[in-house]
């Protein structure tokens, strides 16, 4: 393993203060709870709560600030955050309006998250309402299981949620927007090489030279199939399908799309996937409204990328388009 | 009546500290195959915690001891496992409160309080590909054992081998639960990395 | 190689393509020549033009937009744009005051970029100044070489002279403030893995698991040495000091800072780095106005960070928070 | 007096086209020691459209002919080589003007006319580690065979052989032009990429 690094178990510290030392006047750290939050609550809106395990740089914490997040709540690499430590995130940030949880479906995030907010409601009579994402097409959907995971689309909640918040809506109303653009967004990724979770020193997977992993998470999990190197056209046309198929999203609606790099990906590869991509989306009769392309939702070091699609209507446009003032998005 | 005293109790929970500090690695690397690889990560953190506070915890009874651990767990086990681990600990201290010893039966019972408060917390039944694979199966056990007035000479042992078998089941299956869930029936041939922890330290407990 | 790509003799028109699909209302791309220009040229103001070979992505095309470029000129990748392209994006951007060329200094762009400002100049009475940004403290600058190569400190120069042209000052002006950045800038880079050019197909070059190449520049090309893998805090100490030595920077001074990824290492790695960074450059006494934390100048795929100082005055800082519009840099 | 038409040197650089497009992979090679490994692509890339645009080039006199051959090359060569190879030939297209042949004195005086403007344009002298540290010494050589009114034969391979030398030269000495530069005392020891490059190219040349 070769990263910028000192000791292992000091990474989430480091990397925190890092970013707070590069954003001093808009960001704060609870070093005891790794909350990052802004540096100045309102407490006239609703806060908004996200976080998860470390390793998705630069989700969360670099999207706490106006019209986004409240506070970023970071678990150890690729490990939920801690229910007290999620907990003190919510006293931290509590508002008169109430505190919206956004919790990417993972089974550790959702007991963590839930098992915080029953805590705050029950000791502090703090309202909390939660939300969780699950974007990712890969994962089959059924009764039976614990459903899609959260990924990239996570980012879209945070604007579009955070947007709605920093307009004064109520704690239902904000929920109500997340829970809108939970149910119209869909994710889909590849990885060209495995993440290297830095307490393990090694690769998490190993690939052929010339092999993907089609359907990953952002966690190194294996996806769906291992197989061959496509072109870039290719991969994007069977991915688009993949997505636009599963809502299914209809000629003529309107869409913002995402093109997330996992960490190790440089731009240049994103934005020609963009170039394939945007071709797909439209040959399927969508309109789009708003591209984004960049690293988002990483995988630490991952070399690979996942593709978002978010229906829109005349609401969540307004919302997506809304002033944001973050470390890693700005509109 | 035979039963196991406080200071045991105390005593095997800090030799299960041991074991799990112990195979952090191998229980990181049981997590691979299916899951994100950290499970012996989370689980060794909370408890390298309870072991630093060791002296810390309350001595009361059984119970107010295993609920300072179980706040430890909660706080400190990142991951999935903080609340598993935690809520299970937790229900353990509050079934034990104000008890200095414990027969058979109420051995069943606590452990059985704790497999429910860990349902309660993550919604898994037996067969969700969970460590609840292994320790119902071992529960049962000691149920029965309970019911047979056995020795717990006899009984651990076979409650011991039931949460390996347990374990070893989980092969069989497809994840439905946690994270080995999101890659369907590549989880098959794989065991849950829970299940397969809870027949290690249950087997290396009675090593000692 | 495993890149996300089609055929490469179309990668850069695709990425190219595919940076004008996600931001269709800011930017325009002229196909033959391969310029990104702003989508409205604005003919009061000074127009300032970049650019060199691609693999640096998001530099250029990646700064132009209301505060900063207004075309940047796409070569192959790592090898200069042509003169003809360079001629062609004069042209295409001329404005009553004139146009400012900024060059990377390497050989190869410097001969085209000046050729270019002769034709526009003879040819058709474009009055063009040029700067040459030479940031990089790792190559030695002496009467007999040509002097130190620019990298990442070229995006100050981007910013604050482009802010100078936006505010409306002359060509003069714009040139002297640009002078003025690439006077008081340095930098320092590492690589922990080569980059690999997509015609070439492999690594330019190859470490040991534990090796760094120190002083590296954006190209591949080898650094002035190689060397196990220091810690995190070692290397920002390292670099700091060569930096800030190199003007030098005095106690007391206000500087921006930069850390910039060179295009395969995570955001998490570069937070952590900042941390030590500030450190450091906080220990020689300077005062740190403002931080960037990301991939701006990259080489590819290479895995490496390098670090930028710029000393600060009252005219530069001010021009350095001045609004910017552009897909890779907000303010 | 021996000279060499216009169809003669239409069907050099025809040659000459052809080798440095055979060439683009080791001429990349060359440039990988102490440069960015991108030369012969930079320099192939203008050639194939030289040889794309064949039939378009004027042949009405010998400086038409290299004069529209140097306007694509500084149009299409990426890099340095652009306007440094695009110069070259667009002065010779100067220095040729009018003329149908050409003997070995104005031979020289073409190449030195190609030399003086490479210098212009990228302030290097001998000794820069540049390809003018081939180039030099060959029209060095060719300018001595006209003073002393060699044949082509004669000339032709003297000059070749300089060029080769003086590409081997290039080892000795740290580049102070150019990307390799930038390495500074580590560029010892490799050749630079341009100035082996011509050698190469004389030699392949006179081999047809
Ligand atoms: N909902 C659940 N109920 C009970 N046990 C679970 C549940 N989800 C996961 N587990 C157990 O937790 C183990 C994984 O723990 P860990 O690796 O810490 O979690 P994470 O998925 O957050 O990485 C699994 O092997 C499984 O036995
Ligand atoms: N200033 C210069 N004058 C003459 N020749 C030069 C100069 N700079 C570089 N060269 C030649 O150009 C060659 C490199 O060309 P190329 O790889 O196309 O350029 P780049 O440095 O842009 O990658 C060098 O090997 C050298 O011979
Ligand atoms: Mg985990
Ligand atoms: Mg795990
Ligand atoms: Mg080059
Ligand atoms: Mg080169």
């Amino acid at each position: 393993m070769k990263k910028v690094l000192n000791k292992v178990e000091d990474l989430v510290i480091e990397m925190c203060e890092g970013m707070i030392k590069a954003h001093p006047t808009q960001l704060a750290f609870d070093k005891k709870f790794k909350i990052i939050s802004r540096a100045k609550v309102n407490k006239q809106k609703v806060s908004l709560i996200s976080g998860g395990g470390s390793g998705h740089e630069p989700a969360h914490g670099g999207f706490v600030g106006t019209g986004m997040l409240d506070a970023a709540v970071c678990g150890d690499v690729f490990a939920s955050p801690s229910t007290i430590q999620v907990y003190n995130a919510i006293l931290k940030t509590q508002s008169e309006k109430g505190t919206l949880l956004i919790v990417k479906n993972y089974s550790g995030d959702c007991m963590n998250f839930d098992a915080a907010a029953e805590m705050a409601e029950e000791d502090d009579d703090i309202k909390v309402a939660r939300v969780y994402v699950n974007d990712d097409v890969a994962v089959k959907d059924s009764l039976y299981t614990v459903g899609r995971r959260g990924v990239a689309g996570t980012i879209f909640v945070h604007k579009i949620a955070g947007a709605a918040a920093e307009q004064g809506m109520s704690l239902e109303e904000v929920k109500a927007v997340a829970e809108k653009v939970i149910a119209n967004v869909r994710s889909l990724g590849f990885a060209l090489t495995s993440c290297t979770v830095p307490a393990k020193g090694s690769p998490t997977f190993s690939l052929a030279e010339d092999e993907i992993e089609f359907g990953v998470g952002i966690h190194g999990e294996p996806g769906i199939a291992r197989e061959k190197l496509p072109s870039a056209a290719e991969l994007a046309k069977r991915m688009v399908d993949q997505i636009v198929d599963d809502v299914p999203f209809k000629a003529g609606e309107e869409v913002a799309v995402m093109i997330n790099g996992l960490g190790a990906t440089p731009l240049q590869e994103l934005y020609l996937l963009n170039n394939s991509v945007a071709d797909c989306v439209e040959a399927k009769g969508l309109k789009i409204y708003r591209t984004f392309v960049g690293n988002f939702m990483t995988a630490i070091d991952m070399a690979g990328a996942s593709i978002t699609v978010l229906r829109l209507d005349a609401q969540t446009k307004a919302l997506l388009d809304a002033a944001a003032d973050t470390p890693a998005l700005k509109i | 009546m035979e039963t196991f005293t406080k200071d045991q109790v105390i005593g095997t929970i800090a030799s299960m500290c041991d074991i799990i500090i112990e195979n952090e690695v191998p229980f990181c690397e049981l997590d691979s195959a299916a899951g994100d690889g950290d499970f012996g990560m989370s689980l060794a953190k909370g408890f390298k915690v309870v072991k630093a506070e060791w002296a810390n915890h309350s001595r009361d009874d059984i119970g107010a001891f295993l609920k300072d651990c179980g706040m430890i767990i909660t706080e400190h086990c990142g991951g999935a496992s903080g609340p598993i681990w935690g809520s299970g600990f937790r229900a353990m201290g509050k079934y034990a409160h104000g008890k200095e010893a414990l027969n058979l039966v109420e051995l069943g019972e606590m452990v059985q309080a704790a497999i429910d408060a860990v349902q309660k917390r993550g919604g898994a039944k037996l067969g969700d590909k969970t460590l609840l694979d292994a320790l119902i199966p071992a529960v049962e056990s000691i149920k029965a054992s309970g019911s047979a007035a056995e020795t717990f000479a006899v009984a651990l042992p076979k409650s011991a081998a039931a949460a390996v078998a347990g374990g070893e089941s989980t092969k069989l299956i497809a994840a439905t639960k946690g994270r080995a869930s999101y890659v369907g029936d590549r989880s098959i041939s794989f065991p849950d990395a829970g299940a397969t922890a809870i027949g290690i330290i249950f087997n290396r407990l009675l090593a000692r």
